[in-house]
């Protein structure tokens, strides 16, 4: 593993911590820069940096540049780059762990509703248990209106006359389990990047 | 009749319940019974991942905690909660520290896991537990002369393979009578929230599955994942729009393909719920005589 | 390990194979526990249990036995001798009391340096979890 | 008794992290310890100076010597003894370099250890006695397995030198995959005419007895003398009378794909394989054959003029004995359908670097045409290297021939077609060798188009319209750091090389371990790279790793060298561990015998008891330790011994 004393006083070394803990988190190293994801990804096309870009911007300690990219909140999560990387790296951990930084540090890319859309959808998961999409799709549209416009206003009356829309959303019973268990979260400050915890 | 304990998921409630309804009528032909988990929670699909990787896996632990007491398989219809379970089951063993997390969170809502649950994807639960043969003889509305794109989006052979062939679709296809078409396209993305997120992009993803399924004349779409329907059926006027296309395919699930093809009405199977009515075509299989 | 465990066992290896792996693992300089003490024996098959009981009367708290993969012993079948009459002794030491863990044997071919090192390691921890065995005393208790 | 103990710090090697001092200081206290030193590299002449001063002044009767492991340096330091006037085996090593130093990061443990592996080594070397080696003689003959190019080379070294040499190949032609290829990197000279002299000089060569279309059925390792069981398949062809003329297969009906062209072409059930075959005489393949298949045709029996067909020939067994063993049996392609993603197999254009080989062989299926499955020319070709390398999901090593093969490929296109766009897909240039670099540069001069980028995928779906009936590759240009689509008619897939199917069986036959890849495993990766745990075997070519041909030729005299330096010696040393058995305590239960792998244990007729033969005794020491009244032995590690070594180590 290189030496990161030279940076580790930055105060993003966190997330690096954090990437390198995952399983397989330590292949980052062994990154050959084939591009192999690139191909694979199926909006590289759209990409301000190319997931290989990303990842050699994580191994050099230029972690700002790489949460302030758009790319990783264009990952739609196919797991198409990870399946076929030569060199084994987990890509689409990379990417999720970024984006967590990114929304936790509010320098994520503006131009995805991705985390708009995160946030709205985990608020909800995290009251109910359970989403239901007439709310999620109102919750996120209240921050930008023109989600809606995307579809043609009539879907969603066909929808409804179809008996595809479910007004009431359903709620989990046992709440207390999962607000227990992000309690203990929270109170054990357990934290992926943490080496000797276990 | 075997009793498949199942995790329906969100969507499969809400814009997808003919997913739902569906399998719980194919189950009852070709012999299964989906029993609900109980009390089960939502598996975060992509979003939660990407606010808090560590609260995503304690959501799927407490669903596997609680699958564990019934059952060690536990069987999923919609690929993101494939995903997002089978990935939690898969690092729960992969990862101490992950474990250890999982572990200690249960342990304080009262609920344990022995990282003994298998999660299966009911199109590999159907495609490996009953003979081709037994399945094909209860074919009695052969789907003649129709071109289907088998098309299985990202998450059955991502992260986590589900341990079928890659052309297992396919093979139910042929056997329900109808034709598959060579679809290249069959495990690329279907744009996932994208279509949300990014319209622009994730437009951009459905038009590529479309053109190929229309390149090569397929007149439905089978999928075994419910966000991939909603994607390819709703946003496929946005496309047109957008790009001046004019696809008009039906998207259906692979379980009522293969319902009709068993001879379950329409109703059962809420064929004819879609957007674009896929009942045309399929009443359009040539009738012969086998 | 962060805490050293003051545990002592004795790896002995098959000059063929396993001492090769062992070289190997120096060679390619990978680390691990200090614990392990090697000695090098012909082949597995020479391992006579008498040796084995012999180590853990001198102090031993845990004994490891290497070989040549099945198949692949440079004296043709020693490594299947040498199994069947670990099982025999396995008996043999579970009736004494000597935990399981504290008895290994392992296939370790020439190119395995790390798998030889994963070995030591993993021994050396479970090993430490039993602590010492004692077992000289205990016999001079008996005595 | 009088031990010496020699403590080396290997430069900083030993000394960097355990502290020698301690241990001389340790050592001296320890009983029968006349003398401790240490000095910076023991194995040193003056090093091993040091030692024979000792045991010559100080009348020193064991030595120890704690340095690297006693693989590296035994021998080195028991001729040191020996010179000195003492036994080589009044020698015991403790290893505490690739056992200790290197392995160790903390110092004090090191240090520990080290005292621990030292006071063993003292206690077990006061138990020594003095051994003489055993001197086996060695046969004077070779058998070299496969007839590649490896193989032929080192088969004309031996018999060059004048000894027996039986070439062993399981084709019914020797050439292996050289014979495929058309040109060689990077000289460019045509494979076939730098080949078939040697392949002409196999037969011609009266030191050498060709045994083809045969294969290694067993063998019993006894060093100096293996005796081989050797199977030759039938030809149905009498081979001492088939003139090669080949009237028979332009006459037979029977058709089968063209193995030599990888299927891309036709043979006939009876056939030569390939123009300048050696041995050049035909044979029948029985699964094609519609006299073995119907029980009709027998046409090429009509046409045969020599008449050298023979449907009744069975297989035959031959039973040799040689004293040394060449493997050279070469490598196996990558299987290109593993990569899903590049469709090979379902893309009729997209084809492996072989298949590109045969394409441009002008013997090949196309007589030497560079052309699509409808006749056309390609007007643009990608090549892909690392199909199969450098990938966890495949193998994880690199092939090392791929980038050169795919520079001479680019070349050949060029060439064939001028005007042709050649793409060539890498991700890291690997051109190291005489003349490699050169031969880069001038491709790139020819106007390749080098794509630093690995095609994640390959399709025939297009998306735009000049895409229409063109093979799609899907890569990032990782200079440019775009995702492009590239457009070709074709696609030359360079396939990495594998260990052959039968690798592991050979392996088992001859008693050689493989490395974790599959590929046979070398005695020691620098100072014996053709050498195999077993004495008398050795590997050159492919078979011990991907090579290209050079390497393979190089390595094959190295090979010939070893075996040809342990004849010329005419006799082998043997370590002398044999089994002794008292026969004051056996019993003559008679356990042991069953145990011994080599018959080296027999029952004396006239008391019942056991007797050790001790030029069959391998020193195994099974029979030791199954003996219940302890009555055998093994010299070298008697039980007393180890069971010194063990108290020392763990005092």
């Amino acid at each position: 593993m290189p030496e990161l004393s030279w940076w580790d006083s930055n105060k993003l070394s966190f997330v690096y911590e954090r990437i390198l803990s995952l399983p397989e988190g330590k292949r980052i190293f062994e990154c050959m820069q084939c591009g192999t994801c690139g191909g694979a990804c199926p909006v590289s096309f759209a990409m301000d940096r190319t997931p290989r870009q990303i990842i050699n911007l994580v191994r050099s300690g230029r972690m700002d540049e790489a949460l302030r990219s758009e790319t990783i909140w264009l990952c739609a999560s196919c797991y198409n780059c990870a399946a076929q990387c030569p060199a084994g790296i987990r890509i689409t951990d990379v990417m999720y762990t970024l984006k967590v930084a990114s929304t936790e540090l509010g320098i994520h890319h503006k131009n995805s509703l991705g985390p708009i859309f995160a946030k709205t959808m985990v608020k909800q998961l995290e009251a109910n248990g359970r989403i239901s999409e007439v709310s999620l799709i109102l919750g996120v549209a209240k921050h930008k209106l023109s989600l809606l416009t995307t579809l043609n206003p009539l879907i969603y009356v066909k929808l409804f006359l179809a008996g595809r829309v479910k007004l009431r959303g359903e709620k989990v019973k046992n709440m207390e389990q999962l607000r227990k268990m992000n309690a203990w979260l929270i109170a054990s400050d357990f934290s992926l990047e943490e080496k000797d915890r276990v | 009749m075997k009793t498949l304990q199942f995790f329906p998921g969100c969507s499969l409630q809400g814009f997808n319940t003919a997913y739902y309804r569906s399998a719980i009528t194919l189950g009852n032909i070709i012999g299964y019974k989906l029993d609900e988990i109980d009390d089960w929670n939502c598996c975060g699909a992509t979003a939660y991942f990407s606010i808090s990787e560590e609260r995503t896996f304690l959501a799927n632990a407490r669903n596997l905690a609680l699958a564990e007491k019934k059952s060690k398989e536990l069987t999923v219809a919609c690929g993101a909660c494939f995903a997002s379970l089978s990935k939690t089951a898969k690092y729960y063993t992969d990862s101490r520290k992950l474990a250890y997390l999982m572990d200690n969170a249960l342990k304080e809502a009262g609920m344990v896991y022995d990282g003994k649950v298998k999660v299966r994807h009911l199109l590999e639960v159907v495609f490996n537990e009953y003979p081709r043969g037994e399945l094909a003889a209860k074919v009695v509305r052969p789907l003649k002369g129709i071109k289907m794109a088998p098309y299985y989006g990202c998450m059955i052979f991502r992260p986590v393979p589900a341990p079928i062939p890659r052309d297992a679709l396919e093979q139910l296809i042929q056997l329900a009578g109808g034709e598959a078409i060579d679809f290249t396209a069959k495990d690329r993305c279907c744009g996932g929230m994208l279509v949300n997120n990014r319209p622009d992009v994730g437009l951009a993803l459905v038009k590529d599955l479309l053109s190929e399924a229309q390149q090569k004349g397929s007149q439905l779409m089978i999928t075994t994942c419910p966000l991939c329907q909603v994607n390819l059926e709703l946003y496929q006027g946005a496309v047109n729009r957008k790009y001046g296309t004019d696809f008009k395919i039906p998207v259906i699930y692979f379980t009522q393909m293969l319902g009709y093809a068993m001879g379950a009405s329409a109703k059962e199977l809420m064929l004819g719920s879609e957007l674009i009515n896929s009942l045309p075509v399929l009443q359009g299989a040539r009738v012969s005589k086998n | 390990m962060s805490e050293r465990p003051n545990v002592r066992i004795v790896a002995l290896l098959c000059r063929w194979c396993s001492y090769a792996g062992a070289d190997l693992a120096g060679v390619s300089r990978m680390k691990y526990a200090a614990n392990v003490l090697p000695i090098k024996v012909p082949c597995s098959a020479r391992v006579d249990p008498q040796l084995v009981l012999k180590a853990f009367s001198e102090g031993a708290d845990g004994v490891l036995l290497a070989g040549c993969h099945p198949g692949d012993c440079h004296y043709l079948k020693g490594n299947y001798k040498a199994l069947r009459r670990f099982q025999l002794l396995k008996k043999f030491t579970s009736q004494m009391g000597i935990e399981d863990d504290r008895l290994r044997l392992e296939w370790i071919s020439a190119s395995e340096g790390s798998r030889y090192a994963d070995v030591v390691n993993d021994m050396t921890t479970k090993v430490a979890k039993l602590g010492r065995l004692n077992w000289r005393r205990e016999i001079a208790i008996e005595a | 008794m009088k031990i010496g103990v020699y403590i080396c710090h290997c430069g900083t090697n030993i000394a960097g992290v355990v502290d020698v001092a301690k241990v001389v200081e340790f050592a001296a206290t320890l009983p029968n310890v006349a003398v401790a030193r240490d000095y910076k590299y023991m194995c040193s002449e003056p090093g091993q100076n040091l030692i024979g001063e000792d045991i010559r002044h100080l009348g020193l009767d064991g030595v120890v010597v704690a340095a690297c492991s006693p693989t590296m340096h035994e021998p080195t330091f028991q001729t040191a003894l020996s010179r000195a006037g003492a036994n080589p085996y009044m020698l015991q090593m403790a290893s505490i370099r690739e056992h200790v130093s290197w392995v160790t990061s903390d110092p004090v443990e090191a240090t520990e250890k080290a005292k621990k592996l030292v006071e063993a080594a003292i206690s077990r070397v006061s138990l020594q006695e003095p051994l003489e080696k055993r001197r086996i003689p060695v046969k004077q003959s070779v058998l070299v397995v496969g007839g590649g190019i490896a193989g032929i080379e080192a088969a004309l070294k031996c018999a060059d030198a004048g000894k027996k040499v039986y070439l062993v190949e399981k084709e019914p032609s020797i050439g292996g995959h050289m014979a495929m290829f058309d040109k060689t990197f990077p000289t460019l000279d045509c494979s076939q005419c730098i080949l078939t002299p040697k392949m002409v000089e196999v037969v011609r060569n009266e030191n050498i007895e060709l045994l083809d279309y045969s294969e290694v059925r067993e063998i019993s390792v006894h060093v100096g003398d293996f005796k081989v069981s050797i199977v030759r398949k039938p030809r149905y062809v009498d081979s001492s009378k088939c003139t090669g003329c080949a009237v028979c297969s332009t006459k037979c009906p029977g058709k089968a794909p063209d193995e030599f062209n990888l299927g891309m072409s036709k043979r006939k059930a009876i056939y030569v394989p390939f123009p300048q075959a050696v041995p050049l005489k035909a044979v029948i393949d029985r699964e094609s054959c519609l006299y073995f298949q119907k029980n009709i045709c027998k046409v090429c029996v009509k046409f045969c003029s020599a008449d050298a067909i023979d449907f009744e020939q069975k297989p035959e067994e031959l039973e040799l004995g040689v004293g040394a063993v060449i493997l050279a049996t070469g490598f196996k392609p990558f299987d290109a359908r593993r990569v899903s993603e590049y469709g090979y197999g379902k893309l009729p254009n997209v084809i492996t670097s072989l298949e590109f080989e045969r394409m441009t062989s002008a013997s090949g299926p196309t007589a030497g045409k560079i052309v699509l499955k409808d006749g056309r020319e390609p007007e643009s070709v990608a090549i892909v290297h690392c199909v199969g390398s450098r990938n966890v999901n495949y193998n994880v090593y690199c092939s090392k021939i791929c980038c050169m093969q795919s520079l001479k490929h680019a070349h050949l296109l060029k060439e064939h077609l001028p005007g042709v766009a050649v793409y060539d897909f890498f991700i890291d240039m690997r051109a190291a060798g005489k003349g490699y670099e050169e031969f880069y540069k001038r491709v790139m001069g020819e106007g390749t188009i080098m794509v630093r980028g690995r095609p994640a995928y390959i399709t025939d779906v297009p998306s735009k319209p000049e895409e229409k009936g063109k093979l799609v590759l899907v890569a990032e240009d990782t200079v440019l750091s775009t995702v492009m689509r590239y457009p070709v008619d074709m696609v030359v897939l360079s396939v990495g090389l594998e260990a052959g199917e039968d690798a592991k069986e050979l392996a088992h036959t001859f008693t050689c371990s493989r490395t974790a890849d599959g590929f046979f495993l070398e005695r020691h990766p620098k100072l014996a790279p053709v050498s195999t745990p077993t004495a008398g075997v050795f590997i050159a070519g492919a078979s011990q790793g991907p090579k290209d041909i050079p390497e393979s030729v190089a390595q094959a005299g190295a090979a010939a060298a070893e075996a040809l330096a342990m004849m010329g010696k005419g006799y082998f040393e043997l370590e002398p561990y044999v089994a002794r058995i008292d026969e004051d305590l056996c019993s003559g239960c008679g356990i042991c015998l069953d145990l011994c792998a080599y018959n080296a244990l027999e029952r004396i007729p006239e008391t019942g008891l056991t007797r050790v033969v001790e030029a069959l005794c391998q020193g195994c020491g099974a029979c030791v330790a199954a003996c219940p009244s302890n009555a055998l032995d093994l010299d070298g590690f008697k039980n007393n011994q180890i069971m010194a070594e063990l108290e020392g180590i763990l005092a």
